[in-house]
């Protein structure tokens, strides 16, 4: 039994959100939009956590650090599908609703409220049929992943693959890396794959923002761009100046406004004891030469501008 | 009584933070929830840092604890599946698989030999070649890591079944304590209080000395490297079990974390100095700061600088009383 | 006991470092009961022989008979068994451990508690010794605080805590006051009446043919000479050890006196001078005498700049100084050669010219850059002139003897070439060749006008070179004499006697 | 002769993977883009281990590198905005603001000035506090990440304009690749050639010597400590144009490379050992050695265990080439 509630200095209750890592434009732009979405159903927020996207450990610890200060419900991103589940089923036995944003946990769906993300999967297979269609449906291809198993990345990439191999039977896949998830480590990484198939690549496919970043001037040091057909993930000004330049071929962005948003109004639904529903798609967007300018009239947060 | 007022010194800076967060936020510092949790979130670190302790007065270092742990953790999550009777396809699909508790011990105990013997390799490597600790095992940290993200892909191993060194008791003590206790109680005292302990401190005060004295330095050094790859090893179990699985890349830049507990603590990374109980004080310290930092709402960022400042005003203040005693 | 009257012998020894061949061919044995000096000159071979009897290093060729007994040491642990003690040249002391706590390194006393080690025990048996032989050490200090002397006191202690049979002391009185190494002798003394060996290593004459039964000399790693003492004279062994005749060991010197070149007045310290007084004329070499812990290392500190004075002022060619650092000393033409040559003295992995070079770099026109062939030349000219044995200036300090070592030093600041000379223990280790070469530079110096303060442990040092000697006692001056007007009993006499 | 043989080997080892790579993936390797790459990609950690060669010849270590890295890379970026005018909401925003010129030139200044401030504030706390390297850099590298975490809340700046150090060129040379011959030709010549350079090695070996021989022992140690500050806000500059923003999280863990490249080149972390060419050698030795893998088409774990094991191969032959000479 809860001894009380934690509330902040105009005795509003108070959600925890807790992002895979502080430490990102994007993270910061759901920041945004939960704390929107607080501000319009009259809650205060905590936003805490790693700093680390890779940092597992300091975000269980966040989450019973939370916990012990009895908010009343928590947004949770999950930075690992495995090592969250424990945390997550803790917080459902102290009867705190919760619900889980951007990434997957693993575990029973009966320990959170509801799951709102991107529909990753489907990301990654619109950027294989982006690749597929510019490149008349053959040619070779390389992924530049991100760290290994964060669950959305891996999403990307399976759909990408998935969707490559069945539509498309005459692209080939020559070359995948994990990176260590830092633009320059991309870069080389990029570099490196383009450098070991000299002259074969065609397509290239980053599954993120850092990714697509390292990726980008990977492709624009060797003078590749263009030649190479580029589809990211996630948006900057220097992506999207490439999509402007020809340089990139498409982004395919998401909507992390709206990801912080949903959040916190599906947690506060819960919190409500209204009913929700478990998985919310959040759509992406393209960016492409035709669509460039509708989006950085609509939704410059989503290009990261 | 000099001896006295440098243990004093890390433990009046314990029970500081401990009245500092127990009066900005008294309602959530003093609950035995969060008392409990920040003893066993610091038990994997303290289970490391003995080890560490000896290998600090030493005056060596061991950096790759850290990866070893994930390392370790991996191995002993496999042989839980494997002597489970888990085939290859079930364990790489991370599909979750019914363990039994032989199982799940032997995987202890492989997670524990396994940080013995790469520890002990590390140990053997510093004496026979004659290498320096610091990069023995800064390429032993990227073997690790590797080896550790190659055993499974770069995916964990779940072991959902695995709960005994998180929630398991005995009679009402969480398992995990009484191992910690037990590991304390020990390598504290074969530190103050056998010839095992008089020798690590000889050979880091002076390697020579101990060597004329008949001291066997090399068979005490690959001891020493291999006691706490054998805690390490410990210490991934419990991460393991609080985690419900094993991650490749578990204990990513906690040899940081370990050391700096451990130097705090008053040992010496010139070696010759230290304590088990200062040691002790050390991770406590860093545990109950971080702790209590996130309970005032302070942001991880500021806690990074926080945690900083405190390592250096630790030393610091450290360095002053012992010149004063001096 | 048994019937073979050598306590040790060793046959044949061989033993090479890379190109350098330390030992050729040494054959050795020492009588049970009794004391076997070793002499020779610096880098002659004395260490790395004893090195090879306890066990550090591994003979190349050649054997090694305890007891007539042929043994193999591969480890000091072994030769310790078979009741071989070392004392050894350099400290060799775990310094931030207890004076117990290294007597009994490797040898601790076990409680009834499994694994667990008797504490006070160690401690009582540690004071009971220090008792029995007169020594003033408290058993739980911490090595780190005691001084250099004190340090080879729990050296010896070890040696007799171990039981052994032979205790070899390489130096044993290098870094000991006369008092102190009354005390040794005495010591060494009753070991020998109780039926133990010594090998005694020194480049003290008087100590040597005082103490010893027998005596071997090596040059150049081999033995040239093997006899009873009382067979020889100083002359003979000193002819032996250098191949040549020393006359006139403390060559005459007749400088006479210039201007005042430095005055202490009423210098005090945190380290337990107070009220230290003194001048020293241009080309005076003055000298200061007293037992260990009198306080002129640390008076030499205070002048250094490496111990802040807390009153008193120091005045240097009529200008006084404040002096806060040794960097200062140096640019204002004071030098400071320190006792303890490996913990202040010597950077020894850098080559001898580094070494020779590092406080001069201004003196010689380097102020910034660097001049590679002009400074290996200089040190080339420099080492001839102080007879460093050594394979080229460049190499590295390690690879030399202790004494060799030392010469580098006093090399180092004759380059500095300043006004006022500061020599704490300078002949330290120096074999009897060396040293009189030393007092020729000491002649040398005075003659160009320079100012020197000459600080030892050997009174007859002190009146073999000194114009005038002060007398220190618990940090404060309590003598200061004409040579000429003194004598050594009367020095001994003010240094050692209570106000 | 024996200083000749003890570079001899690294040297060696850079020819013989060189050799490896050309005989097993020449057409990869051997191409001018390539080997352009790859030097371009080791010019930050080369401008960086120059500073630390230093500091380890001084028996010291600088832990603090990388995540300084990352707080200079912010604060230049962050006066960058500024001097072209942006308001704070337009650089928390992550806006794209036009960059000019001379506000680039000024962003540079600042970061090198960052670091050479923060490097020197490390070296004063270590001389005048006299605390261990270690420590007082493991809590500066604590710290430095919390700031540059807290500059812009976890967000990187970003400055797409500035691409003077990615790919900027003067006569045809790329602008890094010039800066990164004049740092290296200075620090290699101040090391060997300068009174400077004997007092890093004579400290290193015996800091009581070099005390007593009159080296104003601090001041050459806050000296070394700002140098290489300031390397690392030179490098943080090359790293934020080649991102086209400052990441607050860049060089994370980049400090083990470094020290790893420099103790492979030859010096040793016990102090008064050590070359430039050495280090430039252990860096590239690095470099190329990881981007042949990738191009052997090795994946990211297996290259891991292969540059640990390259540290442990590269010190042990080292080791065994010095006792031979000895
Ligand atoms: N570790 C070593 N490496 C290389 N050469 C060495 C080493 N130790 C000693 N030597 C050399 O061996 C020779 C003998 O040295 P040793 O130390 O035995 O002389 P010593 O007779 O003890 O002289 P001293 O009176 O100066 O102590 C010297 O030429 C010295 O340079
Ligand atoms: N038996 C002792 N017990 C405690 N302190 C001592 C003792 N002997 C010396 N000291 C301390 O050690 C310091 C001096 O040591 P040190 O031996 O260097 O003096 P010194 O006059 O230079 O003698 P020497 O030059 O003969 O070694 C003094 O400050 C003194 O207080
Ligand atoms: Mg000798
Ligand atoms: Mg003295």
């Amino acid at each position: 039994k809860k001894l009380s509630s934690a509330t902040s200095d105009n005795n509003r209750q108070v959600i925890a959100v807790i992002p895979k890592g502080t430490a990102s434009m994007w993270w910061e732009v759901v920041h945004k939009g939960a704390a929107q979405a607080a501000r319009e159903l009259g809650y205060d927020i905590i936003w805490t956590g790693p700093e680390q996207e890779s940092d597992r450990e300091k975000q269980i610890q966040a989450v019973e650090d939370v916990m012990a200060k009895h908010v009343v419900g928590i947004v949770l991103g999950p930075n690992d599908f495995q090592a969250l589940v424990r945390p997550v089923e803790k917080v459902k036995e102290a009867g705190i609703p919760c619900v889980i944003i951007d990434s997957a946990v693993g575990g029973s769906e009966d320990n959170y409220a509801s799951f709102a993300a991107t529909d990753n999967h489907a990301g990654g297979a619109a950027a294989a049929r982006r690749i597929g269609a510019v490149l008349n449906g053959r040619g070779n291809v390389i992924i530049t992943k991100f760290i290994q198993n964060s669950a959305s990345t891996d999403a990307r990439a399976a759909g990408f693959i998935e969707t490559l191999g069945d539509e498309f039977p005459n692209m080939v896949i020559v070359d995948q890396q994990f990176t260590l998830g830092t633009p320059e480590d991309c870069r080389q990484k990029t570099a490196d794959m383009l450098l070991r198939n000299r002259d074969k690549v065609d397509g290239l496919f980053a599954v993120n923002h850092p990714s697509s970043v390292g990726a980008f001037k990977a492709l624009d040091g060797l003078g590749l761009t263009g030649r190479v057909k580029m589809v990211g993930f996630d948006s900057d000004k220097v992506l999207v100046e490439g999509i402007e330049a020809g340089k990139v071929e498409a982004l395919i962005v998401q909507n992390p406004f709206e990801i912080g948003y949903q959040g916190v109004q599906l947690v506060v639904k819960a919190i409500n004891g209204q009913s929700v529903a478990k998985r919310v798609p959040i759509p992406s967007m393209i960016a492409d030469r035709d669509s460039i300018e509708r989006l950085k009239r609509e939704h410059p947060t989503a290009l990261g501008l | 009584m000099n001896k006295f007022a440098k243990q004093l010194l890390p433990f009046c800076s314990l029970i500081f933070i401990f009245s500092l967060w127990t009066f900005l936020v008294p309602n959530e510092f003093l609950t035995v929830t969060n008392l409990t949790n920040v003893f066993s979130r610091s038990s994997v670190n303290l289970i490391m840092a003995a080890g560490m302790t000896f290998v600090i007065i030493t005056a060596g270092i061991d950096l790759s604890v850290g990866t070893m742990m994930g390392m370790c953790g991996m191995t002993g999550a496999l042989a839980m599946l494997r002597f489970s009777g888990a085939g290859t396809d079930q364990i790489s699909g991370g599909g979750s698989i019914e363990l039994t508790t032989a199982a799940m011990t032997g995987g202890v105990l492989v997670s524990v030999l396994t940080g013995a013997f790469v520890g002990g390799i590390n140990g053997a490597l510093i004496t026979r070649l004659k290498l320096a600790p610091f990069i023995v095992t800064l390429g032993a940290m990227s073997i690790f890591r590797g080896s550790s993200l190659l055993m499974n892909n770069g995916k964990p191993f779940a072991v959902s079944d695995f709960t005994l060194l998180d929630t398991g008791r005995v009679a009402g003590v969480p398992v995990s304590v009484i191992l910690l206790v037990l590991v304390l109680a020990v390598t504290g005292f074969v530190l103050k209080y056998t010839r095992f302990g008089r020798y690590t401190y000889a050979i880091g005060s002076n390697v020579d000395t101990a060597f004329h004295a008949g001291v066997n330095v090399n068979r005490v050094l690959v001891s020493i490297y291999a006691l706490t790859g054998a805690l390490v090893g410990l210490a991934a179990m419990i991460t393991t079990s609080r985690a419900s699985s094993a991650q490749p890349t578990a204990g990513l830049a906690l040899e940081l974390d370990i050391i700096a507990a451990v130097i705090i603590g008053g040992c010496s990374p010139g070696g010759g100095r230290g304590s088990m109980v200062g040691t002790i004080i050390g991770t406590l310290l860093i545990g109950f700061l971080r702790n209590g930092l996130t309970l005032c709402g302070i942001s991880t960022n500021w806690q990074l600088v926080a945690i900083g400042l405190i390592i250096i005003l630790a030393v610091t203040a450290d360095q002053i009383a012992t010149r004063r005693a001096a | 006991m048994s019937d073979v009257a050598y306590a040790l012998s060793m046959e044949h020894i061989s033993k090479s470092f890379g190109p350098v061949q330390a030992l050729k061919d040494v054959t050795f044995s020492a009588r049970r009961g009794t004391v076997h000096a070793l002499c020779g000159e610096n880098g002659a071979g004395k260490s790395t022989l004893m090195k090879v009897l306890s066990g550090v290093y591994k003979e190349d060729a050649g054997r090694i008979l305890v007891d007539g007994v042929v043994q193999e040491f591969a480890a000091p642990g072994q030769a310790i068994e078979a009741g071989i003690s070392m004392l050894y040249q350099e400290l060799d002391l775990a310094e931030d451990m207890t004076v117990y706590e290294n007597v009994f390194l490797g040898r601790e006393i076990m409680s009834s508690i499994p694994f667990k080690t008797d504490v006070q025990a160690m401690i009582d048996r540690t004071r009971a010794l220090c008792v029995h032989y007169n020594f003033a050490i408290d058993p739980e200090a911490l090595i780190r605080d005691l001084t250099l002397g004190q340090c080879q006191i729990v050296e010896l202690l070890k040696a007799l805590m171990r039981s052994a049979t032979i205790i070899v002391m390489d130096e044993p009185t290098s870094s000991l006051s006369e008092g102190e190494a009354e005390n040794l002798f005495k010591v060494v003394r009753a070991l020998r009446q109780r039926g133990l060996t010594i090998i005694y290593i020194s480049h003290r004459m008087e100590e040597v043919m005082a103490l010893s039964d027998d005596l071997s000399i090596l040059r150049d790693g081999e033995v040239v000479h093997s006899d009873r003492t009382s067979q020889m004279s100083v002359d003979d062994v000193v002819r032996h050890m250098v191949g040549r005749e020393l006359k006139d060991f403390y060559p005459a010197r007749n400088v006479a006196l210039g201007a005042v070149c430095f005055e202490a007045d009423g210098l005090a310290s945190d380290e337990g001078i107070h009220d230290v007084s003194f001048t020293v004329h241009k080309g005076e070499v003055v000298g200061m005498a007293g037992l260990v812990g009198a306080g002129r290392t640390e008076t030499a500190r205070a002048i250094f700049g490496v111990q802040p004075l807390t009153q008193g002022s120091i005045r240097f060619k009529g200008e006084t100084l404040r002096i806060k650092r040794p960097e200062q000393a140096i640019g204002r033409g004071i030098a400071l050669l320190t006792e303890d040559r490996k913990r202040t003295g010597i950077c020894t992995n850098l080559p001898c010219s580094w070494n020779m070079t590092l406080p001069n770099y201004e003196r010689l026109g380097m102020k910034r850059l660097l001049n590679l062939s002009r400074e290996r030349s200089l040190c080339e000219a420099l080492g001839k002139r102080v007879r460093v044995k050594w394979s080229e200036p460049d190499a590295p300090a390690s690879s030399l003897s202790g004494g060799n070592q030392q010469k580098v030093l006093i090399a180092r600041w004759l380059m500095a070439d300043t006004e006022f000379i500061i020599f704490d223990e300078p002949t330290r280790g120096i074999d009897v060749g060396a040293k009189k070469e030393i007092y020729t530079i000491i002649n040398e110096l005075a003659a160009a006008g320079k100012a020197q303060l000459l600080i030892s442990s050997e009174l007859p040092e002190l009146f073999g070179v000194c114009d005038r000697i002060l007398v220190m006692r618990r940090g404060t001056l309590v003598g200061d004499f004409i040579t000429k007007e003194t004598t050594p009993e009367q020095v001994m006499h003010i240094a050692a006697v209570e106000a």
